[in-house]
């Protein structure tokens, strides 16, 4: 682990309006590792991502990324900073193409040749997604969907990848197959990841480190393995 | 100060350099070939100026130097709403009705009649509250069924010869059939489909009335409307009553508010009565309102019927005001004027209906003054109300949360 | 029979100019879900700045020497000075107000019409401006029918735009990018993509088109009006919705049927009625489809 | 709730009390009606530059009115909606306006009068030319421009004995206007012994003709008749007719007499006739209302000259009565007998003027008187 972290958050305060959805959270992710947030429904875990992409308002606090605040930045630049998102619920574009939604994932980038390439990187590693690539999103199932929307954020070239809920409404096969690729992306590619899982167990295995967001605010922060063990945490969400 | 607004004033800057961008080519290339660029100069610094001093209030206000002036304006204010708080509900009422009944009394005939038109368009702009503000459809062809009440009145009048009181139910069924012929082949359709349907209905109500020589007399209208006649009893040579025809503007204003108050009252009660509940569960979810078991058939058509029949009812009173009806008071124009009136006023509250209505009625008449720029000015005016006030000049905090929402998820 | 062919050829020109005005409904519409009302006055304001450049340059006497270019670069400027007042009246009148209800934008957009049709009327005066004649007189004639230069010239420039319009939107980024943010602001976001540029060029797009069609409606019908705009915008709005509200194949098929149905009501039926046909027909349509010829169901397709 | 109700009443008395206004004592307040936005905005601006030219001329030659600093013109727009046109008319009546010039729109001067009425002021329209302006028996109302039911017959002797017509194509759009006189061309046309093949209509902001025009050049009449409100569609149609090929004689009515009507249609309008009331430009009237217009305002049109004269009656009525007692202005109205620049102005008892409706041809871009009724063809 370096010393300097990759992506902070320091003390951020957001959300929609007269509600408040984040209070003084912090949080630090260094290069390389993959962290997971776990919390209930509605703690705050999406909004920690939208707010970190600039698409729910910042309030208070600020949000660091390689060294220098990005809460001024546009969201749509942050990709090309290497600062990507894969929402909750997918969202692919769904009346593209599997292709179509690939290329535009590479949107800001002009290297056609290196496009090219990672997209059929992307196929490699999504062997369906090739197979359909001329099929348009919305008629792919829930786990090609998901595959699509990871694929996607590939094309960014992302030194951070920020994942919401990939289990969200898939087969435990499906779960398995995508947490694989997870972890294949940070190993060789060496991505760090932002996971966000309601599904702790898996995540906690999955990550290096974890927080725990409560009602807006970070409650627990520890080793994965140690959060895994932790009773309370046990108790609360893995249902025990 | 200058710091603080700075992003606005750039903006405020943008936007003038823009308009020059756009003034130029216009008043600057002449068909002679030649370039000039002093009028276009001076018409912009016209509007510079008009505009920067209007920006400064703006600036000044915001930033709280006003508070001398405002701060009083607004306690006060507060404090008189608050004391109408305390009072019973019908004190306030009949306050209210008060000064509704001696307004032309107080006023000279031009106002009276200004506020006529305001009456008549509440009536109608309740109606299309039904339909767009309680069971969210949008509809663009509201005033065909003002028109078909106006001419149900106008055609059995001078046809047939029959009264005002006979015709003015009649004039209300008209409509009613009128929307519920609109209303039925509309049902599947939804959001914009819904409107646009509306349109061609509205206008094809228009072109009919326009073109129907043998009923409807076509462009030139139906001349000679009798206008309201009330049976006054008369005291002379016994016991008779005696036909006696509403002439004067002022009696003729309160058969207006008669109408406009009887229609607030009816609106009110449907809103919070179980037919309202139901039209409100379509407006949010139209799907889950049908698994509840509303009868989402009977409730949409309902609201066309009743959305109607407020329209007919204005339209026969219109017909009787004017004594003339022709298709050109019809248009579709109209129909996007009165929904204007519904929602600039606020969605979803009836106070903001009836300051809609006065404002999109009375503002054409204050600018009256400025002749061929009124319409320019108006037309500025809604773009910047609408800027200020995104949810109408007075907004039902319930209806607009949830309105905002939904549209968010479409 | 030759009547028939005769009025074939009328519809089809007045449905083209219909079809580039209902593009740029539907695009906007595409994108925002917006009825841009002001859309009309674009296409006015196109027709209005056509007829000044053209009278420039016939003024400066280049009309007689270089009449291909100076109509070239009419358009041209046209289309620039559309788009270059779309794209502010969308960044002034309909930004500010996009989280907002639907309705809150639509009277905005309302608004903005009146302002622009009236702006036009004061800036231009209320009479009706003149454009020149001397382009595209004559045409051919097969017996009793007669195809003028114009008509060939609006239909062709028609077609060639569409064709144009489709290979931006269907094959090139740019239009994949416009597509994804029409499905998807926020994960347009997310992938780099700046969704107020593509709405601004949405915008100037759909404009630069009316203002073609601006020019066109000018040069077949010899002059332009302040309030020009409006009825053409009621039956090109018609038409996209006719077509799909959203769908740019649509919009083309609406604006051709439309503009069809009307010429053959008139010139079979009833020339009073003829708006009345068009209606029935988009009604019809309607209630037998309820999102438009070729639109596609937006509840289904959203996940 | 009540805040709101309360807001709601303070602005709208607010609003209210702005419509109220009120002018200075020493001004004679004559208002005009007509429509200065929308469609016929540039119909409605002649008559108000008519308007103002008279006021002009009158205080130069005749001095003004004794009792009075000036006179005032109050114009109103109607946008040539009846609603308006009675919200204008009720706006006048509180202004404590003596006359009313205007309106433009039949539509709208029929219900205008109405209310008009109510207050008893005069009102003498330069415009609406519809029967039912002056035949309803209105003590207050009067017209300066010619009649349908008189333009229809000399149009139809027109077409028959100049232009040797046999069958006749007749196109309105439907306005009170323009469809009363297609129908009255059509009815005396008959009567004449003319073949009327069709009598079709085009709606009102129609500018596409080409389905009727195809209609036209199938039917092959010999005549064309186009009844269009505003000079602006009866450009268009001549416009489409001519690039189609068809070669029938086109004939117009009064809305054409319009200098911009051959603007636009250029060398289209060529040999198009149309039917005016008869206008000499060489009286000493005319150039008097030319040489203050002209300059001003541009070229003369159509209701320009009428809206002049309308004006130019009722202050000379005005004046002769010396008071604003509208039944003494409408008894020195009535005594009238004065050379206007349009015509020589006599009203009659049921308010109307006379007319003297001749047909023009354009040519050299220029209305030509052509044909009278009475002398046949003007050399």
């Amino acid at each position: 682990m370096s010393s300097e972290p990759i992506l902070e958050l320091k003390h951020v305060y957001s959300g929609y309006g007269s509600i408040k959805a984040l209070r003084n959270v912090s949080l630090k992710v260094y290069p390389g590792e993959i962290v997971a947030i776990i919390g209930a429904n509605g703690a705050g875990k999406s909004t920690t991502l939208m707010t970190i992409c600039g698409i729910v308002p910042l309030e208070k606090g600020d949000v660091i990324y390689n060294g220098s605040s990005i809460k001024r930045i546009a969201p749509e630049k942050l990709p090309t900073l290497g600062l990507c998102q894969v929402p909750e619920g997918r969202r692919i574009f769904p009346r593209l193409t599997v292709e179509e939604n690939l290329i535009l994932g590479a949107f800001y980038r002009d290297d056609k040749p290196e496009i090219k390439r990672d997209i059929d990187h992307v196929y490699s590693l999504f062997p369906v997604l090739g197979e359909r690539s001329r099929q348009q999103g919305g008629t792919l199932s829930g786990g090609e969907q998901q595959m699509l929307a990871i694929g996607r954020a590939l094309m960014t070239k992302p030194k951070v990848l920020l994942l919401d809920e990939p289990s969200l409404g898939l087969a435990p096969i499906i779960i398995h197959q995508i947490f694989d690729i997870i972890a294949d992306i940070n190993k060789n590619q060496g991505t760090t990841i932002l996971l966000v899982e309601q599904n702790a167990n898996l995540a906690l295995q999955a990550a290096a480190r974890g927080y725990v967001l409560e009602t807006g605010e970070i409650t627990l922060e520890d080793k994965a393995s140690s959060l895994l063990h932790n009773p309370e945490i046990r108790k609360a969400y893995l249902g025990e | 100060m200058i710091q603080e607004f700075k992003k606005i004033w750039k903006q405020y800057a943008i936007t003038m350099l823009w308009l020059l961008g756009l003034l130029w080519p216009l008043l600057g290339i002449h068909p002679d070939g030649t370039l000039s660029f002093q009028q276009t100069v001076t018409v912009w610094s016209y509007i510079l100026a008009g505009t920067f001093v209007c920006f400064i209030i703006y600036i000044i206000n915001k930033s709280g130097n006003f508070k001398f002036f405002t701060e009083p304006v607004v306690n006060t204010s507060q404090k008189l709403s608050d004391m109408v708080q305390d009072m019973p509900s019908w004190i306030w009422k009949s306050a209210l009705l008060i000064c509704a009944v001696i307004y032309p009394l107080a006023t000279g005939r031009y106002a009276t009649d200004v506020a006529i038109n305001v009456l008549l368009y509440v009536s109608l702009g309740l109606g299309l509250y039904v339909v767009v503000g309680l069971a969210g459809m949008l509809d663009l062809g509201h005033i065909a069924f003002y028109g078909v009440g106006a001419y149900t009145y106008a055609i059995l009048n001078v046809k047939y010869g029959m009264g005002f009181w006979v015709c003015f139910p009649l004039a209300g069924l008209s409509a009613c059939i009128a929307g519920c012929i609109v209303g039925y082949p509309t049902l599947k359709m939804r959001g914009d489909y819904l409107a646009i349907v509306t349109l061609g209905f509205g206008e094809i109500v228009r072109i009919i009335l326009n073109n129907w020589m043998s009923l409807t007399n076509g462009p030139n209208g139906i001349l000679g409307v009798k206008t309201i006649g009330i049976l006054r009893p008369v005291m002379e040579n016994g016991f008779t009553f005696e036909m006696f025809w509403v002439k004067k503007l002022e009696i003729f204003y309160y058969f207006a508010l008669g109408l406009a108050i009887l229609t607030i009252i009816a609106v009110t009660r449907l809103n919070f009565s179980r037919i309202g509940r139901a039209w409100e569960s379509i407006r949010e979810d139209e799907t889950a309102a049908e698994l509840m078991g509303v009868n989402t058939f009977y409730y949409k058509l309902l609201a066309y019927a009743m959305g109607a029949i407020f329209a007919g009812f204005a339209g026969a009173l219109f017909a009787a005001r004017m004594k003339f009806v022709s298709p050109e008071s019809f248009t579709f124009l109209e129909s996007v004027m009165l929904l204007c009136m519904v929602v600039l006023g606020g969605m979803g509250s009836i106070p903001g209906i009836i300051l809609g209505v006065i404002a999109l009625i009375a503002l054409p008449e204050v600018f009256r003054g400025l002749e061929s720029y009124r319409m320019l000015v108006f037309g500025s005016t809604m773009v910047i109300m609408m800027l200020f006030r995104p949810s109408g000049l007075i907004s039902a905090k319930r209806t607009k949360q949830m309105t905002t929402k939904s549209e968010v998820k479409e | 029979m030759d009547s028939f062919i005769q009025q074939l050829i009328n519809g089809i020109t007045l449905g083209g100019i219909y079809a580039l005005i209902a593009l740029g409904y539907t695009m906007v519409y595409g994108v925002i879900q917006l009825i841009n009302f002001a859309h009309g006055e674009f296409f006015a304001a196109g027709g209005y700045v056509g007829v000044i450049f053209l009278s420039f340059f016939a003024g400066l006497g280049y009309m007689e020497t270089h009449p291909v270019l100076c109509l070239t670069a009419s358009f041209i400027l046209a289309m620039m000075y559309c788009a270059y007042l779309a794209i502010g009246v969308e960044k002034i009148a309909y930004k500010p107000l996009r989280k907002e209800a639907r309705l809150a934008v639509l009277l905005s957009a309302l608004g903005v019409s009146i302002f622009l049709s009236n702006g036009l009327m004061l800036t231009q005066g209320v009479y009706v401006k003149a454009y020149p004649s001397e382009l595209f007189q004559g045409g051919l004639n097969f017996g009793m029918i007669t195809i003028s230069y114009l008509q060939i010239l609006i239909v062709s420039l028609t077609a060639a735009l569409l064709v144009a319009l489709n290979l931006l939107v269907f094959k090139t980024k740019i239009g994949m990018a416009m597509r994804a943010t029409a499905q998807d602001k926020t994960m347009s976001a997310l992938v780099a993509i700046g969704s107020n540029n593509i709405i601004s060029l949405t915008f100037g797009i759909g404009a630069a088109l009316a203002a073609v069609a601006g020019i066109m409606m000018g040069l077949y019908y010899g002059s332009v009006n302040y309030d020009m705009g409006f009825v053409p915008g009621i039956k090109a709005f018609s038409a996209a919705v006719l077509g799909g509200i959203g769908n740019i194949t649509g919009a083309m098929l609406g604006g051709l049927i439309i503009g069809m149905v009307e010429i053959f009501g008139a010139g079979y039926i009833s020339g009073e009625y003829k708006d009345v046909f068009a209606f029935i027909i988009l009604i019809g349509v309607l209630y037998f489809k309820p999102t438009g010829i070729m639109g596609e169901n937006i509840d289904d397709t959203r996940v | 709730m009540s805040k709101k109700i309360f807001s709601t009443v303070l602005m709208s008395l607010l609003l209210m009390s702005f419509v109220i206004s009120t002018a200075s004592a020493e001004t004679l307040k004559i208002g005009s009606m007509s429509p200065l936005t929308g469609p016929y905005a540039s119909d409605g601006t002649d008559i108000k530059n008519g308007v103002l030219t008279a006021i002009e001329v009158f205080q130069q030659q005749e001095g003004g009115i004794p009792g009075y600093d000036k006179i005032e013109l109050f114009p109103q727009d109607d946008v040539c909606d009846p609603r308006n046109a009675v919200a204008a008319a009720n706006k006048l009546i509180n202004l404590k306006v003596v006359g009313v010039i205007g309106a433009y729109c039949s539509s709208c001067t029929i219900p205008a009068s109405e209310t008009l009425d109510e207050a008893k002021i005069v009102m003498i329209t330069p415009a609406s030319t519809n029967e039912q302006v002056t035949d309803r028996g209105l003590p207050y109302m009067f017209r300066m421009c010619g009649r349908d039911d008189d333009q229809a017959p000399a149009a139809a002797k027109f077409m028959k004995e100049s232009l040797n017509a046999k069958t006749i194509f007749i196109i309105d759009d439907k306005t009170t206007y323009s469809q009363g006189l297609a129908d009255g061309v059509s009815k005396n046309s008959k009567a004449l012994g003319m073949n009327v093949l069709t009598h079709d209509h085009v709606n009102q902001g129609d500018k596409d003709f080409s389905a009727v025009l195809t209609k036209v050049k199938a039917a092959k009449p010999d005549i064309l008749y186009m009844s269009l409100q505003g000079y602006s569609p009866a450009a268009l149609m001549t416009i489409q007719a001519k690039r189609m090929g068809i070669t029938a004689q086109i004939v117009t009515q009064d809305a054409t007499f319009q200098p911009k009507f051959m603007e636009v249609a250029k060398d289209t309008a060529e040999g198009v006739y149309l039917t005016y009331g008869f206008t000499d430009p060489t009286t000493p009237e005319y150039k008097a209302f030319e040489q203050i217009y002209v300059p001003k305002y541009g070229k003369i049109a159509a209701y320009a000259t009428y809206a002049y004269d309308s004006t130019i009656a009722l202050l000379k009525a005005i004046k002769a009565a010396g008071s604003t007692d509208p039944d003494k202005i409408k008894a020195e109205l009535m005594k009238l007998d004065f050379k206007g620049a349009s015509k020589h102005v006599k009203f009659k008892a049921n308010g109307d003027s006379g007319s003297s409706y001749i047909a023009f041809k354009v040519s050299n871009g220029q209305f030509v008187p052509y044909w009278d009724p009475a002398k046949g063809l003007i050399k």
